[in-house]
C-alpha cells in the first residue's frame, strides 16, 4: 500500500520536526510515502468559523488532487499528522459522504477548478498507519536503541480521537502507548491524555491557553514523566514553547521536554537526531543513561 | 412529508401491504399511537401470520392495480406460530423469481421483519417503499405478464408451493 | 469583580428572535439541540467553560429561547477550542461544537461579535490568508494578529520568536500554493452560499411550520 | 348524519358505522364524506357516523339497526381491531346476531394518527372501509369452540413480584409452581437494607413472605431451576422445568451450616453473588441466613471435588443427615398449567460502560447495589460504610442517572434511582456523618411520601447539585484535592463548573432488562420493547397482559419499577390469572383451518407444514384431516394447499381477495 502525505501548514513551519521525524521513521520502516503536490490548507478550525462550506471545498480540493496524483490505486490513503488537519479533512470527508446536498454544492465549486472528487480518499493518522498497517512486530524488530527506562506521558490531544474515534478508543486511547511500549519506553498512567491543550488560545487569549497547557504539564510531571509525547504540532508548540511563560505566571519550573511521538520512535530506531529534528526542541530530550540494549527492544513492563 | 413544493404532479403509487397480526400489524398500531406520520400510499390487509401469505395475493394485488406490495412478519425466531415466517421467506424468494420472469421489477415487492415494538421501522419502511415504487413509476404489465397473471389465479403460484411442501 | 454598569437582566419577548433556534438548528443534525435536557455535561466536560461568559449549556438554552444578540455577542462561542469533549459525551448527541461554529459564522455574517476580541480577528486573518494564497503563513498570521489586537504584546513575544527563529521554526515568508487562480475560481462560486441545510432538516422545518 | 336504504331480498344488508373518536379520527378523516361514500357501496343499507362508536350509545346504534332488521352484517370503521374488535363482536352478539358477521376497518391507528393531510387520510379511510364492506359479504356465521382451563399456575421468578403473585394465588386455593433460577428466592429486594421512603427494613418485610411461600402447601417451590420448554396455549400449557443439581437433598438438609464449616476451603474463595462480589463464599454455601429454602448448595464450578475429584469431602462426613449427594444429576419436571406469570426481574446497569466515571479504575467508586450491601447489617462490612482502607469516608458523592437518560446507554429514566439515592444519602450520613453530595439532572419523586422524603433530606444538610457529573478522576489542581477523587460537574442552577473532592463515589446505576430477556420472551412467545422489557398488551388498559393469552407480567421484567409498583402489578397479574382459571374455559378464535374433502388430493403438503401437528392423514379417505382443537389458525397450510382444499375461517382466499380489491378501489 502506498501513502499520500498531507503536511498541512504547521508541519512546514513550527512543526517541521514532526515532518522530519515522521518521514525518516517511515523511510526507516520502508513505508513508501509521497507528498501531495500543490496541497492547500485543510480549512480547519479558524477557517471553519467563517465559512464551513468553503472549508469543505478546500478539503475537497486536496482529495481531488490526491485522486489525481494516485490514479493507480483506487483508494488513496492520505496520511495526515497534524491533528487539526486530520479532523478537518476527516470531517469534510464524512460530510461530503453523508450529505448529498453539500456534496453537490462542493462538486459544483470543484468543477470551476476543473477538479473532481469521487470519494475514494481515506484520512489516516500516522499512529493509525504505524499500529494497524505496519504493526508492532515490524516496529519492534527494527528497534536499535530501545527507550528502556524512559518514562513517557502519551498525550493524544483532542482532535485525533474526537469526535470520530476512527482507530482508537475515544476515552482511553492506546495506540501511542502500545507503540512506545513496544519501543521499550515506560508509559505513565495519567488521566489527561485527551484533555485540550488550549489550541490556538495560547496565541489569542494567552491567560486561558497557558493555564490549560500548564495543567497538563503539571500533572504529567507530578506523575514523574521524562518526556511528553505529542501527535499534534499545536499541542507540541503549546506545551513546549510556553514553559518560560508558565514560570512567569505560576512561578513553577516545568522544564519537561515535549517531543513528537515520531521523534521518540526515531530515537528507538537509532536514527540521527538531525533527521529527527531533535535540535529544534526547546528542552533537549535526555535519555536515561545508560541505555541497555535489549533484544528486540521488548522490555518487561513495571 | 419527504419533498418540496413540486408535489402536485408527482406520481402517487398504490401499495398493498400484508401485515401479520402479532408483530407488524401491532407495530403499525404502535406507530399510530406514537403519531408517527408516514406516506398514505400503503393500504394494510391483516393476516394472522405471514405464513398465510399465498403468492396469489401478491399477484392479485398487482393485477387489481397495485404498483407495489409490502409484506411484514415477525423477526425470524419470533413467529407467534413458531415458524410461519420461515415459510413466508421461502415463498417470497420463489415469488421474486416468478415476478422477474414476468418482467416485473422485483423491487416492487418487499418483505420486512418488523417486531411489535418497532413502530418507527413501520414508518421508515413504508416511506422507503413509497419512494422506491414512486421512482419505478406506475406498473404497466406487458401483455404476456397479463396473460400469466390472469392464469396465475389457478396454476402459477401453486407451482412454487408444491416445491415448498418438501422443504419444511 | 467588574463594577456595576447598570445593566438590565430582564429580557422582554419583543427583544428575542423566535427564528434564531431553527436558524442554528438548520445545520446537519442541528435539530438535536431541541432535545437538550440542560444536564450540564457539556459545561462539565469543557476545559474552557470556566473562562466563558456563558457556559455551553446556557448557550443552548439561550439559542432555544431566541437570545440571538446575547449568543452571537458572547465570548463563549469564540473561546470554544473545538476539542469536541462536549459533543462526544452529550447524552442527547447534540453536536455542540458544530453549533458553536454555526453561531460563530452567523456572528461574522451579521457583524455581531466582540470586535476587539483576538479570536474572531484571528479567524478573519486566517481566512483572508488562506483565501489569498491557499495556505496559512503562520509567521505572518501571528504578526498581523498582534498588530490588530495588541501591538504591545508583540514585544513580549519577541524572545519566543527569536527562539523559534533560531530553531528554524519561524519565518515571515509568504506560503502559497501554485495554482491559486484555480482556488479562487473555486471559492468564488461559494461566496453566496452560507449554510447548507440538510434535506431532513428542511422537511422538519416544514412540518414545524405547518 | 345517517342514511338508510332498502335492499333487494336475499342480498346481504350491510351496516357501516364510522367513528369520529372525538377528533382523533375526524381531524384527519372527513367522516361525513366517508359515510356518503360507504352509502353507495354495494349491499350497504345503513351508513352512519357517531362521535364514539365504542360507547354504549354507539353500540346501541348498531344493535337497534340489527334488531330492526335493517342490516345483518356490520362494519365499524374506528380504531384497531386489537383494541375494540371484541367490544363490537359482543355488541353484535348482544343483538342476537352472529358476532363473526362483523368486520373492523382501522382508520385511527392506521390512518388518522399517521397521515399528514386530511384529503389523503380520507381517501385511505374510504379504501379501508370499501375493503371491509367487500369482505363482510363473504362472512359466514361461526361458532367459538370452548376449551377447559387447567387450574394450576406457573410463576417464573422468585423476587418480590413472583413471591407476592404466588402467595396471592395460593391463598385463593390455586396450585402454584414458583420457579427461581438462583438457589434461593428473594431477588434484589433481599439484598436491600432499608426501603424508601419509609425506611423500614427490607428483610423485616420480605422474609415473612419468603417463609410463607415455603410453608404454603399450595406452592411448589423449585429454586435453582429454569423453565426450558413451553408448549400449548392459553389454559393448557405444557411446561418443562430443569432442576439443576445442587448436590444436596432438599428434603434432608436443615441448613445447619456444618457442611460449610467443614469445607476443605477454610475461607471463601469465590465471589459472593449475594454481596455482589464484595465478599467471598465457599464452593458449598447458603446464599444468606434467611435463604428460602434454607438449604445448602454446591457450586460445581468451584468445588474441588468436581474440579479434581481429589477432595477429602469433609462436607459429606460433616452432614449428620447424609443430605449431600455428589451424584445428583439435573432433573426435568413436566407440568401442566393454565396460566403463566413472568416475574423475571431486571439487572442493574454495568457502570464499566461509562469510562469517564472511573468505575473499576479507581478504588472507592461503588455502584448503588454494592453500597446497599455495605449499609446492610448482614452485609460484608456489617453495616459499616467504609473505604477500601477501612476508614469511614468524610465526603461522599452520589451520582444520579448512571446508565439512564442517555442515548449512549439507556434513553429511559429508571424511575427508582432518585429515591434510592436519597435513601442512601440518608443512610450514609446516618452511619458516617460524612458530607454527602447528590448530583442529579432532575429530582424525580412522584409517589406517596416521596417528595416529603426529599424535603427531609434537604433538611439533613445533604448537598444537592443540579448537574450531570462530567468526569470523576484523580488529577488534582488544589492542595485539598490531593489524594481524593475529584467530581467535575456544572452546578447548572448557579451556572458554574465545580470540582468537588470526595473520598467515596456512589454510582446510582439504572435498571436494565436482563441479558436473558430475549431468550425468555422467545420461550414464552411474547414480545419485547426496544429496550428489552417485556411488552404489555396495552400500556394503559392491559398493563399486565401480553399478546399471548394466558401469559401475564409482574414486576420489573416489564419496565423499571419500585417495590410498591412491583407488588401492585404482581397482585394484578395474579387476579388476571385467577379470572381465567375461575371462568374454567377459554373460547378459541374460530379462525381455524378446515378442509374441503372433495378438493383434497391427499398430497400431504400441509401435514409437514403445521407446527402444531394439527393435521393428520386419514388413511381410509386418503385425505388430510384437521384437529380443530390443536389448530391455532396461522393459515400456513392454507397458503400452501395446491388444490385449494384448505381454507381458513375469517381468512378464506375469497375474503382476502375481496379485501384486496377493496383497498385498491381508490377514489
Amino acid at each position: 500500500m502506498n501513502y499520500a502525505y498531507y503536511p498541512g501548514c504547521s508541519l512546514k513551519s513550527t512543526g517541521r520536526a514532526y515532518e522530519e521525524s515522521m518521514l525518516s521513521v517511515f523511510e526507516a520502516l520502508e513505508i513508501p510515502i509521497e507528498e501531495l503536490s500543490d496541497w492547500n490548507c485543510c480549512g480547519a478550525t479558524a477557517y471553519m468559523s467563517i465559512s464551513e462550506l468553503k472549508a469543505f471545498a478546500l478539503s475537497a480540493r486536496n482529495f481531488a488532487l490526491a485522486e489525481q496524483q494516485f490514479k493507480g490505486s483506487n483508494d488513496v490513503n492520505l496520511v495526515v499528522p497534524c491533528a487539526a488537519c486530520y479532523l478537518g479533512l476527516n470531517k469534510a470527508r464524512r460530510y461530503l459522504a453523508e450529505h448529498l446536498e453539500i456534496k453537490e454544492t462542493v462538486d459544483g465549486a470543484l468543477k470551476q477548478a476543473g477538479l473532481h472528487y469521487s470519494g475514494h480518499v481515506h484520512i489516516r493518522h500516522p499512529l493509525d498507519v504505524l499500529l494497524n498497517d505496519i504493526g508492532l512486530e515490524k516496529i519492534t524488530a527494527a528497534v536499535k536503541k530501545p527507550l528502556t527506562g524512559l518514562r513517557v506521558a502519551c498525550y493524544y490531544g483532542c482532535q485525533i480521537v474526537r469526535p470520530y474515534a476512527e482507530f482508537d478508543n475515544q476515552h482511553e486511547p492506546q495506540s501511542m502507548d502500545k507503540i512506545l511500549t513496544a519501543l521499550g519506553a515506560e508509559v505513565i498512567e495519567w488521566p489527561l491524555k485527551t484533555r485540550c491543550c488550549g489550541g490556538s488560545l495560547t496565541g489569542t487569549v494567552q491567560e486561558v491557553g497557558l493555564r490549560l497547557s500548564y495543567i497538563l504539564l503539571k500533572e504529567a510531571k507530578k506523575r514523574g514523566c521524562d518526556v511528553v509525547a505529542t501527535a499534534c504540532p499545536l499541542c507540541q508548540f503549546n506545551l513546549e514553547c510556553y514553559q518560560s511563560e508558565m514560570l512567569k505566571s505560576y512561578g513553577e519550573v516545568i522544564n519537561v521536554p515535549v517531543a513528537y511521538f515520531t521523534q521518540l520512535i526515531g530515537v528507538g530506531l537509532g536514527l540521527s537526531s538531525k533527521n529527527l529534528g531533535l535540535n529544534r526542541l526547546f528542552t533537549p530530550l535526555k535519555m536515561p543513561h545508560p541505555v541497555k540494549a535489549v533484544q528486540g527492544g521488548q522490555r518487561v513492563h513495571s | 412529508m419527504s419533498d418540496n413544493k413540486s408535489e402536485e404532479k408527482r406520481f402517487e403509487p398504490k401499495i398493498v401491504a400484508f401485515f401479520c397480526n402479532w408483530c407488524t400489524y401491532t407495530a403499525a398500531d404502535l406507530a399510530g399511537t406514537a403519531r408517527m406520520t408516514y406516506s398514505p400510499n400503503v393500504r394494510v390487509v391483516r393476516i394472522m401470520c405471514s405464513g398465510r401469505l399465498d403468492p396469489q395475493f401478491v399477484l392479485a394485488a398487482l393485477r387489481d392495480g397495485a404498483d407495489g406490495v409490502l409484506i411484514g412478519g415477525c423477526h425470524p425466531g419470533d413467529c407467534h406460530y413458531q415458524e410461519g415466517n420461515y415459510k413466508a421467506i421461502r415463498r417470497f424468494r420463489l415469488l421474486k423469481k416468478l415476478l422477474k420472469s414476468m418482467g416485473i421489477d422485483d423491487a416492487r415487492v418487499r418483505l420486512e421483519w418488523i417486531a411489535a415494538s418497532e413502530g418507527d421501522k413501520v414508518q421508515k419502511v413504508i416511506n422507503e417503499m413509497t419512494e422506491t415504487v414512486r421512482k419505478l413509476g406506475p406498473l404497466d404489465l406487458e401483455p404476456k405478464a397479463w396473460k400469466l397473471i390472469r392464469k396465475t389465479q389457478i396454476e402459477l403460484p401453486k407451482a412454487p408451493q408444491i416445491a415448498l411442501g418438501g422443504v419444511s | 469583580m467588574e463594577e456595576w454598569r447598570g445593566w438590565r437582566k430582564i429580557r422582554y419577548e419583543s427583544e428575542l428572535d423566535p427564528a434564531f433556534a431553527s436558524e442554528i438548528a438548520s445545520i446537519p443534525q442541528g435539530e438535536k439541540l431541541f432535545s437538550c435536557i440542560q444536564c450540564g455535561t457539556c459545561s462539565g466536560m469543557c476545559p474552557i467553560s470556566p473562562y466563558m461568559d456563558y457556559t455551553p449549556r446556557q448557550i443552548i438554552a439561550m439559542i432555544r429561547a431566541g437570545f440571538k444578540g446575547d449568543v452571537l455577542g458572547s465570548y463563549t462561542t469564540w473561546l470554544c477550542a473545538s476539542c469536541y469533549s462536549c459533543a462526544v459525551e452529550c447524552p442527547k448527541d447534540i453536536k455542540l461544537t458544530d453549533i458553536m461554529y454555526a453561531a460563530k459564522r452567523l456572528a461574522i455574517r451579521e457583524g455581531i461579535y466582540p470586535k476587539r476580541f483576538p479570536i474572531p480577528v484571528l479567524a478573519n486573518e486566517f481566512y483572508k490568508n488562506v483565501e489569498g494564497s491557499g495556505r496559512n503563513s503562520e509567521g505572518r498570521l501571528i504578526l498581523r494578529l498582534f498588530l490588530k489586537t495588541n501591538p504591545f504584546k508583540l514585544f513580549k513575544q519577541t524572545s519566543l520568536g527569536l527562539k523559534l527563529l533560531m530553531r528554524g521554526r519561524f519565518s515571515l515568508k509568504r506560503e502559497s500554493i501554485k495554482r491559486t487562480d484555480e482556488l479562487h475560481r473555486m471559492l468564488k462560486v461559494l461566496e453566496k452560499v452560507h449554510m447548507v441545510k440538510s434535506k431532513d432538516e428542511l422537511a422538519r422545518m416544514k412540518e414545524v411550520a405547518s | 348524519m345517517s342514511t338508510v336504504k332498502g335492499s333487494s331480498n336475499g342480498a346481504p344488508k350491510i351496516g357501516v358505522y364510522i367513528c369520529h373518536c372525538g377528533i382523533n379520527i375526524s381531524s384527519k378523516v372527513d367522516v361525513f364524506k366517508t359515510v356518503e361514500f360507504a352509502k353507495n357501496l354495494p349491499n350497504v343499507t345503513v351508513s352512519r357516523e357517531y362521535k364514539f362508536m365504542c360507547s354504549d350509545p354507539g353500540q346501541e346504534l348498531i344493535q337497534k339497526d340489527l334488531r330492526a332488521g335493517l342490516i345483518d352484517r356490520v362494519v365499524v370503521a374506528s380504531c384497531s381491531p386489537l383494541m375494540h374488535e371484541a367490544t363490537f363482536r359482543r355488541a353484535v352478539a348482544g343483538a342476537d346476531h352472529n358476532p363473526f358477521l362483523f368486520q373492523m376497518a382501522n382508520i385511527r391507528e392506521h390512518v388518522s394518527w399517521v397521515t399528514f393531510d386530511k384529503e389523503a387520510g380520507t381517501e385511505k379511510a374510504m379504501a379501508l372501509v370499501a375493503a371491509a364492506v367487500k369482505r363482510i359479504s363473504l362472512h359466514i356465521p361461526l361458532e367459538r369452540t370452548r376449551v377447559s382451563v387447567h387450574p394450576d399456575v406457573l410463576i417464573v421468578g422468585g423476587g418480590i413480584s413472583g413471591i407476592h403473585a404466588a402467595l396471592t394465588l395460593a391463598d385463593s386455593g390455586k396450585k402454584v409452581y414458583l420457579v427461581e433460577q438462583e438457589p434461593t428466592i428473594g431477588g434484589h429486594m433481599a439484598k436491600f437494607d432499608k426501603t424508601f421512603p419509609t425506611l423500614d427494613c427490607a428483610a423485616c418485610i420480605l422474609t415473612p413472605k419468603m417463609s410463607a411461600v415455603r410453608a404454603n402447601p399450595n406452592i411448589t417451590l423449585w429454586t435453582y431451576s429454569e423453565v426450558v420448554g413451553v408448549e400449548g396455549f392459553v389454559g393448557n400449557f405444557k411446561i418443562k422445568v430443569k432442576r439443576k443439581p445442587r448436590y444436596i437433598d432438599e428434603s434432608l438438609c436443615v441448613g445447619c451450616y456444618d457442611c460449610i464449616d467443614a469445607c476443605i476451603f477454610k475461607k471463601g474463595n469465590v465471589n459472593d453473588e449475594f454481596n455482589v462480589g464484595l465478599s467471598k463464599r465457599k464452593p458449598i454455601y447458603i446464599p444468606f441466613p434467611q435463604a428460602t429454602p434454607l438449604v445448602a448448595v454446591i457450586d460445581d464450578k468451584s468445588c474441588l471435588e468436581f474440579k479434581t475429584k481429589k477432595c477429602k469431602k469433609f462436607c459429606v462426613d460433616a452432614c449428620e443427615r447424609k443430605a449431600i449427594n455428589l451424584n445428583q444429576t439435573e432433573e426435568i419436571k413436566e407440568i401442566e398449567v393454565g396460566a403463566i406469570i413472568l416475574a423475571t426481574g431486571f439487572k442493574t446497569f454495568d457502570a464499566h460502560c461509562v469510562p469517564r466515571y472511573g468505575y473499576g479504575k479507581y478504588p472507592n467508586i461503588y455502584t448503588s447495589l454494592e453500597v446497599e450491601r455495605m449499609v446492610n447489617a448482614s452485609g460484608p462490612s456489617g453495616g459499616e460504610v467504609v473505604l477500601k482502607n477501612g476508614e469511614p469516608p468524610k465526603t461522599v458523592g452520589i451520582v444520579h442517572c448512571v446508565g439512564s437518560r442517555d442515548n449512549h446507554t439507556n434513553k429511559y429514566c429508571s424511575r427508582v434511582c432518585c429515591m434510592y439515592s436519597l435513601k442512601l444519602a440518608h443512610l450514609i450520613r446516618e452511619r458516617t456523618h460524612a458530607e454527602v453530595y447528590n448530583f442529579y439532572i432532575d429530582m424525580r419523586t412522584p409517589g406517596k411520601g416521596y417528595e416529603e422524603f426529599y424535603e427531609k433530606l434537604l433538611n439533613e444538610n445533604v448537598h444537592f447539585i443540579r448537574g450531570r457529573v462530567a468526569e470523576i478522576s484523580d488529577w488534582t489542581l488544589t492542595p485539598e484535592e490531593e489524594g481524593k477523587l475529584v467530581i467535575r460537574a456544572e452546578d447548572t442552577l448557579i451556572g458554574t463548573v465545580r470540582r468537588i473532592p470526595v473520598d467515596m463515589v456512589v454510582l446510582s446505576v439504572g435498571m436494565e432488562a436482563r441479558s436473558d430477556a430475549d431468550d425468555v420472551r422467545r420461550l414464552f412467545n411474547i414480545s419485547c420493547s426496544k429496550e428489552g422489557w417485556f411488552l404489555e398488551r396495552h400500556p394503559k388498559l392491559a398493563p399486565v397482559s401480553t399478546f399471548t393469552d394466558g401469559v401475564y407480567l409482574a414486576g420489573a421484567c416489564q419496565g423499571p419499577k419500585d417495590i410498591p409498583d412491583c407488588v401492585a402489578q404482581a397482585g394484578a397479574a395474579a387476579a388476571e390469572a385467577m379470572a381465567l382459571i375461575d371462568r374454567g374455559y377459554v373460547e378459541l378464535e374460530p379462525n381455524t383451518a378446515f378442509i374441503n374433502d372433495e378438493l383434497c388430493s391427499g398430497c400431504k403438503t400441509c401435514i409437514g407444514l403445521c407446527p402444531f401437528s394439527a393435521i393428520s392423514f386419514d388413511n381410509i379417505k386418503k385425505i388430510a384431516a384437521i384437529n380443530g382443537a390443536l389448530c391455532k389458525g396461522c393459515g400456513t397450510c392454507v397458503a400452501a394447499c395446491p388444490s385449494g382444499a384448505l381454507q381458513q375461517n375469517l381468512f378464506t382466499d375469497e375474503q382476502i381477495f375481496s379485501e384486496i380489491k377493496g383497498v385498491m378501489s381508490y377514489v
